[in-house]
């Protein structure tokens, strides 16, 4: 190899190396890829669940603002719930949550936040709550049942006494209205898109 | 030279303003003291070349004559105060601190015998070269504290046109008054003297700046000025220091600023003392050498201050007994006011000729309680007259960054002491910068070798 | 002698010399009356450090007193435990570093009183030792001690809290209505926080007689002026940052609120809502922490007040004064580099 | 050059001695980002030394063919590999890890102490050395990672490995799983790790090396 | 997003040093003075400009087309190398004034997390183009903003008797932990 | 396995791997800078991690700042002693071992053999204190002994006795002369080792007046030089001076009297060459 002039060795070893690498990182991908699917579909599958009552399987269906999964029982194709993924800035970051709504759109079934940067301990009690011993996850676990319209609002320090008021957490404004401000605009996009598409004649 | 002028009072930007304590003295008649029994004169008074001994051990000397002198250029001859015998040409402690080269002279009996220059008939006609070597020969310098010798600034290289002459009458230091006091009691002879140096220099304008604290000086040289029919401007000042320093009040005078690192006659000013003036008057129509000179001799030690007229080279111990003496709770003893001044440790040590005055101060008024950090507070940069950040300086200087000192322009600070003296967490920030510019010249002769 | 280094004194251990008469020291030349030897300048002024701050601590008095009157033993509490934390910690880092005593420069209890001063007065005891320990320890001897710190040392603290314990540092009370024994009083919501998320904006005066809820010492504009203009005139602090601290705040809010009245507060009510007196008074002006140039000072005081208004319209926060001193604070050695000044007569390229 | 040290020395060095966190400032960024919590100071710190120890393998194994000039290119690209090997590995099999270390995993690709490491040793030493060198900075790095993780994780959260350990009295610090709470630990525990190495301090201290 | 709020995102609120832990080794290193920290923020801003150029057309010409995403940090990271150096020597060759000032900090910058934390960064942000290049521009000013005033900070404290223990690297994290608090005001701004 | 896709994998990267590889090998013809060989075999030695912790950007950069002398070796953090070493070979430090050079602190004068002037307030720094009336001693040559020099010192090779004079542990002095530039009052001088006999003191006023300011000073009594070969020994301003050249010689002392110890003998000479007083 000595022999070899300097550039051309330069371009062999470093071909080669490449060449390896994308090799056994193709290989690796190959073996990897399929696992790292199905974690997906099946954290999707998880969320989805969370926030739609009991159901048997879904379809997905592309809109303009995005996928929707639509929940059905064996049994009928009736469907029992409309899924789908709400994205927007929280206090630092992004939030992505995904809203489970009632058939006909107007009330919610839960909601479940899968992915936010918010500060620990305290946008994140949008999520989990450690101070609330009771129950955890309150604030999330509240907004099944609330009613989507008029736009869902936020109430600080009280119960809430409307069917479309939800409680903020303490000492996170920011966090929890921007949770409200996601689903109030995109849950509109979704009607609009859905309705469009003759989904429930409401 | 309108009325007007004489209203406006102006100054230059900064500076401070300690307590004058200038009523101790300024009000008394200036005295002459008896002849001091012996009298230590070093080789070097001047800024330049110091002087060869032209005497040795067991010479007789007048009053006047010529016992060291140099051929440089840039230098200033020395002529004995008394007349007596030489006891020995060693080194003695000189107020610097240092051990110099000095010559002792003992007097002998109650002579005093003189030895005159050589004078032109007139000094109006005679010319402006012989004039200037008679200040040479008559070992003439400033006497504000410099000790640059006059005849150097007298002859200012042709690149560099000279067009005004400042009187500094400045004396902002407190405590002293001997300019004060020469300024009342010696007027005509000063201005004269100021006269004679605007002709060796060739030109007309001459500016006497007083701080309007000396209302009494003012009138007086005003009326002088006028009776004399003489052409000067007289500028009263506001009263803050470092008004007397040349750069300061070059800017006030005239509003010129002198550039960083050069000299008045860059700006085409020459700045001389009140006592220079004087000298030079009594060197070019008396025929007098520089061998006496007046200085304050105050302070809160001091028995009984006042302002002598005493022989270059009288230890401070014989001053200071002629004032009374010191009483006893005394601490410091400087040459020079209590802004600028240099202590001492000895009062054997002889006055020089840029020694305007000796004050004595009680440990009261001066041992510094406690010393905190800079707390960055700026009150040095708001009072500093150049313009400098004295707690960078002193930061750097005591963080060894020398290199970096410079560059902050440790080499511009004139040694003041406002910033010293305003500064809450009492740091010697002077002292610091001093440091600073020693080391850092080492450092830059230290490269270049 | 291990140390075989002779051109070295051979250190005389003092014991006395065998025959003291001998003693060759006895020829040495003693002065009679040992004369101090010091440089110039030989004059001072009478400004000493713990001269000057405990000015500051008198200035703070009025602010003090009004906060013990509205927030009663809440206030007690917090503002002893705070200056008595500090000065604990100040003493025990004299002691860790063997540095002389420094309590009696005052400083630690500027930085305690004043971190006191910015908590809300529900706060917990242990949280305010907390801040008040950090303050101290991290904020200001971690640096070297007394003027070196690059940060305010009390915002320091107060940031470290804030960022800790958000919620009780967000919580507030309503003036008179707290106790010692149950501290949550009425809570209510700042008037800053009230305008930034329920839009509502409060009346002048009680901005200006502190009857609002707000952090201890923050809540009136007039006690805090009073104090204030003390340390001005009596020339304790720079002038520079005050003033253009609130005239910078004054001027970029008040072109927001004029592209938009609606959504944007009055600049008056920026002036005197939240700590901004408190911070552009007593803290900006904190010499240590902020620049000594004259332009630096504009400058200082310029940054902070764009910041606070810009943090205030815009962040997640209802209020902005602490960060914004603390970003001038960062900024503040670069300041104080490019404001050096034009030496006497220099010309510069 | 190749190293003299014993091979004990060598493996022992990173522990302490050569710590590359405490005395070299390598690898800063995961250090900082990932301790919020112990446990993914662990994780980060075991695939970072994953990464270390097979690089090490290969460049060691490769070092007299690859060109002076090509070396950074080469280097990285067998690191990167690991690394996506790693990153897919945990995405694959540990979902929730691999959730919350987040983009950092990729980051070992160019963190500095990897890099570092092959060409100060693994290019000049053999494949037994390089490993044991890897060896111990691995677990150097990975003793800081869970030791500034502890500390975060009690004070920022009131428990350890996700357990709790501090009673309801404690108020978790929050500041300490935010940034500042990471540079401030860490400056922290470098002025201990500088008191404790200090040799004015004391003769008996305990050297490792 | 609006192209100016990546930008102010990248810059500030979301500072890549003091709130994303990228490029902290340099931070460290090369904080000493303000001149080298100028000099390294522009080289920074410069390489992340390249970064971000290049590796928005790798991934969307060749990765995604061709279904090997999996390559993506091998890829990325071998691009920004070889071009780094190849730039490297060629300031050096061309201007040795350049290279003084930028050029010599181009080594450092290859193995810096800052780098390859854009290109992922942006990738996952599924920015356009443009997009990715203002939020490199604005991540390398994020940078630059941080090193310079970390720089001040550490010459000031050259001046300071900063206990021994803390000197060094220790200092300058603490101060990093103040500047970081500082910039939690900006908090919720985007 | 998908065989198109490990295909455009390794397609793709081998052809960005050789693409590059190619521009590196034809920059590293077109670009080309001649450099100083031992950059690159420091290079060789250090850990290339390119950490900046050095304070330089890069390790390429110290090793340019190594070989132009700008930076000590010692300022790479992550080098361990083995690099260090093999470094300072390249640089051929251990090269230049000759013979070993130590400070000597001329002046015995302490707290406890010399007069003091008064009372000193201010820096406590040799060089502010020289400036400031000389300090507080009333030798003008003597040590100050506020230990400037101790702190100049890099390699830690001294201390202040309690005495308050600096001390030179031998060992670790490296000759490097910090401290002599450091002392305002040039009181240290570089001596090889091998010189063992000196005047220990910088003092020139006379007789009368050196007695009255120290116990230790050289006098300038001329008890030493008598009975000196020629030249040995002289006497200049009151002062003793050893011309080390002649005496380096194998010319050796035959007297050593000093009325005030000021002429001292080094003892740590080995056995065949000590003097015998
Ligand atoms: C360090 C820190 C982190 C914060 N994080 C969040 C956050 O994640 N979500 C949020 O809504 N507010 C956050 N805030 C904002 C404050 O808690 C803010 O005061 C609050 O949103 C206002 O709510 P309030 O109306 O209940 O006082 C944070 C504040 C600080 C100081
Ligand atoms: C090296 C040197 C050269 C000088 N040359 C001149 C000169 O040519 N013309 C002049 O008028 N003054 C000259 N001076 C004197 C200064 O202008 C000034 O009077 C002197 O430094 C004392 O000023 P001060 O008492 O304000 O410190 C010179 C001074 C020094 C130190
Ligand atoms: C801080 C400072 C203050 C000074 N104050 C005076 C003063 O009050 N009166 C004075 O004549 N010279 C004073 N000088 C000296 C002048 O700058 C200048 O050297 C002198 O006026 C030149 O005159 P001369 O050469 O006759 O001494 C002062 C210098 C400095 C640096
Ligand atoms: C006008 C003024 C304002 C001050 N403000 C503060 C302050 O806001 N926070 C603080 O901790 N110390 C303050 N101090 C006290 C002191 O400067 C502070 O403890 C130092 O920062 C500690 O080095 C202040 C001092 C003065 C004179
Ligand atoms: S720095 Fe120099 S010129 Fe400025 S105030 Fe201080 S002593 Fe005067
Ligand atoms: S006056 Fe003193 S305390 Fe104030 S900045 Fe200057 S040096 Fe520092
Ligand atoms: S400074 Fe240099 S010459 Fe002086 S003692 Fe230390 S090592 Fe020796
Ligand atoms: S030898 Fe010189 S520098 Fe050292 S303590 Fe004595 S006077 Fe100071
Ligand atoms: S690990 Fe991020 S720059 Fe070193």
């Amino acid at each position: 190899m000595s022999k070899m002039n300097l550039s051309t060795r330069m371009i062999l070893v470093l071909t080669l190396i490449t060449v390896l690498s994308g090799g056994i990182l193709a290989g690796w991908d190959t073996i990897t890829k399929p696992k790292i699917a199905f974690h997906r579909q099946e954290a999707l599958k998880a969320a989805i669940g969370d926030v739609l009552p009991a159901h048997d399987t879904y379809m997905s269906e592309e809109t303009e603002f995005g996928t929707i999964y639509i929940a059905t029982r064996d049994s009928s194709e009736q469907p029992v719930g409309i899924a789908f993924m709400a994205v927007g800035s929280g206090f630092q970051g992004e939030l992505r949550i995904m809203v489970g709504l009632s058939p006909d759109m107007t009330q919610l079934t839960g909601i479940k936040v899968l992915e936010q940067i918010e500060t620990p301990g305290l946008g994140t009690k949008i999520v989990v709550d450690p101070s609330n011993k009771q129950d955890p996850y309150w604030f999330p676990a509240q907004f099944k049942g609330v009613h989507v319209s008029p736009e869902l609002v936020v109430v600080k320090n009280a119960k809430p006494t409307h069917t479309n008021e939800v409680q903020g957490i303490t000492g996170a404004t920011i966090s929890s209205k921007a949770v409200t401000d996601i689903l109030n605009k995109q849950i509109a996009d979704i009607k609009t898109a859905w309705t469009s598409r003759g989904g429930p004649e409401s | 030279m309108s009325e007007s002028s004489q209203l406006h009072i102006s100054t230059f930007r900064r500076g401070v303003h300690p307590d004058e304590y200038k009523n101790l003295t300024c009000h008394l008649p200036s005295q002459i003291m008896s002849l001091p029994d012996e009298v230590f004169i070093p080789l070097q008074q001047h800024i330049g070349a110091p002087c060869e001994a032209l005497v040795e051990k067991g010479d007789l000397v007048k009053t006047g004559q010529k016992i060291a002198d140099s051929p440089a250029f840039v230098s200033s001859p020395i002529h004995a105060s008394i007349t007596g015998t030489v006891v020995a040409v060693t080194s003695f402690p000189h107020p610097l601190g240092a051990k110099v080269p000095m010559i002792h002279i003992k007097r002998d009996g109650e002579e005093d015998e003189w030895e005159l220059l050589k004078t032109p008939e007139n000094w109006e006609t005679a010319s402006q070269e012989d004039l200037g070597k008679l200040v040479r020969e008559a070992g003439v310098v400033g006497l504000g504290g410099a000790a640059f010798p006059t005849h150097v600034k007298m002859s200012p290289p042709a690149d560099k046109p000279i067009d005004h002459f400042i009187l500094n009458g400045c004396e902002c230091e407190p405590f002293l008054t001997c300019d004060h006091r020469n300024m009342l009691e010696d007027t005509d002879r000063i201005l004269k003297g100021m006269a004679i140096m605007m002709r060796i220099l060739g030109i007309k304008q001459g500016i006497v700046g007083i701080e309007s604290n000396k209302a009494d000086a003012i009138a007086t040289i005003e009326a002088r000025v006028k009776s004399l029919n003489l052409s000067f401007k007289i500028q009263p000042l506001k009263v803050k220091y470092p008004q007397g320093a040349e750069k300061m009040l070059i800017d006030a005078a005239l509003g010129r600023k002198v550039p960083a690192g050069g000299l008045p006659m860059d700006v085409g000013v020459v700045v001389n003392n009140i006592a220079t003036a004087l000298a030079v008057y009594e060197a070019v129509v008396d025929g007098k050498p520089l061998i006496q000179r007046m200085l304050t001799v105050t302070g809160d030690a001091i028995q009984s201050p006042g302002n002598l007229t005493s022989r270059i080279g009288t230890p401070f111990q014989i001053c200071v007994d002629a004032c009374g003496g010191l009483k006893d709770e005394t601490s410091q003893v400087f040459m020079g006011g209590p802004m600028m001044g240099l202590v001492q440790y000895d009062l054997q040590v002889p006055t020089l000729k840029a020694t305007s005055g000796i004050v004595c101060m009680q440990s009261s008024q001066l041992k510094n309680t406690r010393h905190y950090p800079c707390i960055q507070c700026g009150t040095c940069v708001g009072v500093c007259p150049m313009n400098l950040v004295p707690t960078r300086l002193s930061r750097l200087a005591e963080t060894a960054k020398y290199q970096d000192c410079k560059d902050w322009g440790v080499f511009n600070c004139i040694e003041c002491g406002s910033c010293a003296f305003v500064c809450p967490s009492g740091i010697p920030l002077v002292q610091w910068i001093r440091v600073g510019k020693v080391k850092s010249t080492e450092q830059q002769q230290k490269a270049q070798a | 002698m291990t140390e075989e280094n002779l051109p070295q004194a051979q250190p005389e251990t003092p014991k006395k010399p065998v025959k003291p008469k001998k003693d060759p020291r006895a020829k040495l030349y003693k002065p009679e009356t040992p004369l101090i030897l010091a440089s110039s300048p030989h004059f001072h002024t009478r400004d000493t450090v713990p001269r000057i701050m405990w000015n500051v601590i008198a200035a703070l008095v009025p602010a003090t007193v009004l906060a013990l009157v509205y927030f009663q033993w809440a206030a007690v509490g917090i503002i002893l435990t705070s200056v008595s934390s500090a000065l604990i910690a100040e003493m025990l880092v004299n002691k860790v570093k063997g540095d002389s005593f420094t309590i009696p420069d005052g400083s630690a209890l500027i930085t305690g009183l004043l971190l006191a001063l910015t908590l809300p007065p529900s706060f917990s005891l242990g949280g305010t030792a907390l801040g008040s320990v950090f303050a101290i320890v991290v904020g200001k001897h971690f640096f070297g001690g007394l003027g070196y710190n690059i940060f305010n040392p009390a915002l320091l603290g107060r940031a470290f809290l804030q960022a800790s314990f958000p919620v009780p540092m967000t919580t507030w009370i309503w003036p008179l209505t707290a106790r010692y024994a149950d501290v949550d009083g009425i809570t209510a919501a700042t008037p800053l926080g009230l305008f930034k998320f329920e839009g509502v904006s409060s009346e002048l005066s009680g901005l200006l007689t502190g009857n609002i809820s707000g952090s201890l010492g923050e809540t009136s504009a007039i006690t805090i002026l009073i104090g204030g203009l003390y340390l001005l005139i009596r020339k304790y602090a720079d002038w520079r940052i005050p003033m253009s601290f609130l005239l910078s705040t004054f001027l970029v809010s008040g072109v927001f609120w004029l592209i938009s009245p609606e959504s944007y507060p009055s600049p008056v009510f920026q002036l005197f809502s939240g700590g901004l007196m408190l911070g552009a008074f007593f803290m900006a002006t904190d010499m240590v922490t902020s620049p000594v140039t004259a332009r630096g000072a504009w400058i200082f005081g310029t940054g902070a007040g764009f910041i606070l208004v810009i943090i205030r319209l815009f962040g997640g926060l209802p209020e902005g004064v602490m960060y914004s001193i603390l970003l001038m604070n960062a900024f503040t050695p670069l300041i104080n580099r490019y404001t050096r000044p034009k030496f006497f007569g220099e010309i510069r390229a | 050059m190749s190293s003299s040290l014993s091979l004990k020395a060598e493996f022992v060095k990173g522990i302490w001695k050569e710590n590359p966190v405490m005395a070299s400032l390598l690898g800063l960024c995961p250090t900082l980002a990932v301790t919020n919590a112990a446990n993914n100071g662990l994780a980060m710190g075991l695939a970072t030394t994953f990464v270390l120890l097979s690089s090490s393998l290969m460049i060691s194994a490769l070092r007299n063919f690859i060109p002076h000039q090509v070396r950074i290119a080469g280097y990285i690209v067998i690191i990167a590999t690991f690394v996506t090997v790693a990153d897919r590995f945990l995405a694959a099999y540990f979902p929730s890890i691999s959730a919350s270390l987040g983009p950092y995993i990729p980051l070992i690709v160019v963190n500095c102490l990897i890099l570092g490491r092959q060409e100060a040793f693994s290019s000049k030493n053999g494949i037994g050395r390089s490993l044991l060198d890897s060896l111990g900075m691995g677990i150097g790095f990975i003793l800081v990672l869970v030791v500034l993780g502890i500390i975060r994780e009690i004070l920022g959260s009131g428990s350890i490995f996700g357990m709790a350990v501090l009673g309801d009295w404690f108020t978790p610090w929050m500041v300490m799983i935010l940034p500042p709470g990471a540079f401030l630990t860490l400056g922290i525990l470098i002025a201990l790790a500088n008191w404790y190495n200090d040799p004015s301090r004391s003769k008996e201290r305990r050297a490792v090396s | 997003m609006s192209y100016f709020l990546i930008f102010f995102s990248a810059a500030i609120v979301n500072n890549f040093v003091l709130s994303y832990f990228l490029g902290i080794c340099p931070f460290v290193g090369v904080s000493k003075r303000v001149s080298s920290a100028v000099s390294m923020g522009m080289a920074v801003t410069f390489v992340m400009l390249i970064t971000a150029v290049v590796t928005w057309l790798i991934y969307h010409l060749i990765l995604v087309p061709f279904d090997i995403v999996i390559l993506q940090y091998v890829s990325f990271i071998l691009v920004i190398a070889s071009l780094v150096q190849l730039v490297e020597m060629f300031i050096r060759k061309v201007s040795k004034s350049l290279y003084d000032t930028l050029g010599i900090f181009l080594p450092l910058i290859t193995t810096n997390c800052a780098i390859l934390g854009l290109a992922l960064f942006s990738v996952l942000r599924d920015y356009s183009f443009m997009e990715s290049v203002v939020f490199g521009l604005g991540a390398g000013a994020g940078f630059t903003l941080a090193l310079v005033i970390m720089a001040g900070i550490r010459e000031e404290l050259e001046l300071a008797p900063v206990p021994k223990y803390f000197q060094g690297a220790a200092i300058t994290m603490i101060v990093a932990g103040g500047l970081a608090l500082a910039f939690m005001g900006f908090a919720g701004m985007i | 396995m998908d065989l198109a896709s490990l295909g455009i994998s390794m397609l793709s990267m081998g052809g960005m791997g050789a693409l590059f590889a190619a521009g590196l090998a034809i920059a590293n013809k077109k670009f080309y800078v001649e450099e100083d060989p031992r950059i690159a075999l420091i290079m060789d030695n250090l850990p290339g991690a390119n950490c900046g912790g050095c304070g330089l950007p890069g390790c390429g950069s110290f090793a340019e700042n190594i070989v132009h002398g700008k930076v000590e070796i010692s300022g790479c953090p992550v080098c361990n002693d083995d690099a260090r070493e093999a470094i300072a070979g390249v640089m051929g430090l251990e090269a230049s071992k000759g013979e070993k050079i130590i400070a000597r602190v001329m002046c015995q004068g302490g707290h406890y053999e010399s007069a003091h002037k008064g009372e000193y307030l201010g820096i406590e720094k040799c060089t502010a204190a020289h400036i400031t009336g000389g300090g507080d001693k009333l030798c003008l040559h003597g040590c100050l002994g506020y230990g400037e020099c101790v702190d100049s010192c890099p390699f830690d090779a001294m201390e202040m006795s309690e005495n308050g004079l600096p001390i030179i542990d031998e060992d670790k002095c490296t000759g490097c002369g910090n401290c002599v530039d450091a002392c305002p009052r040039n009181i240290i001088e570089l001596h090889p080792e091998a010189d063992t006999v000196f005047v220990a003191c910088r003092n020139t006023d006379t007789p009368k007046d050196s007695r009255k300011i120290c116990i230790k000073a050289c006098v300038g009594c001329g008890l030493c030089v008598r009975g000196v070969e020629e030249g040995m020994m002289t006497m200049e301003n009151n002062l003793a001076r050893i011309d080390y050249h002649l005496y380096g010689q194998g010319n050796e002392l035959p007297t050593l009297k000093c009325s005030t110890n000021a002429l001292i003998v080094l003892e740590s000479v080995p056995e065949e060459e000590a003097l015998s007083a």
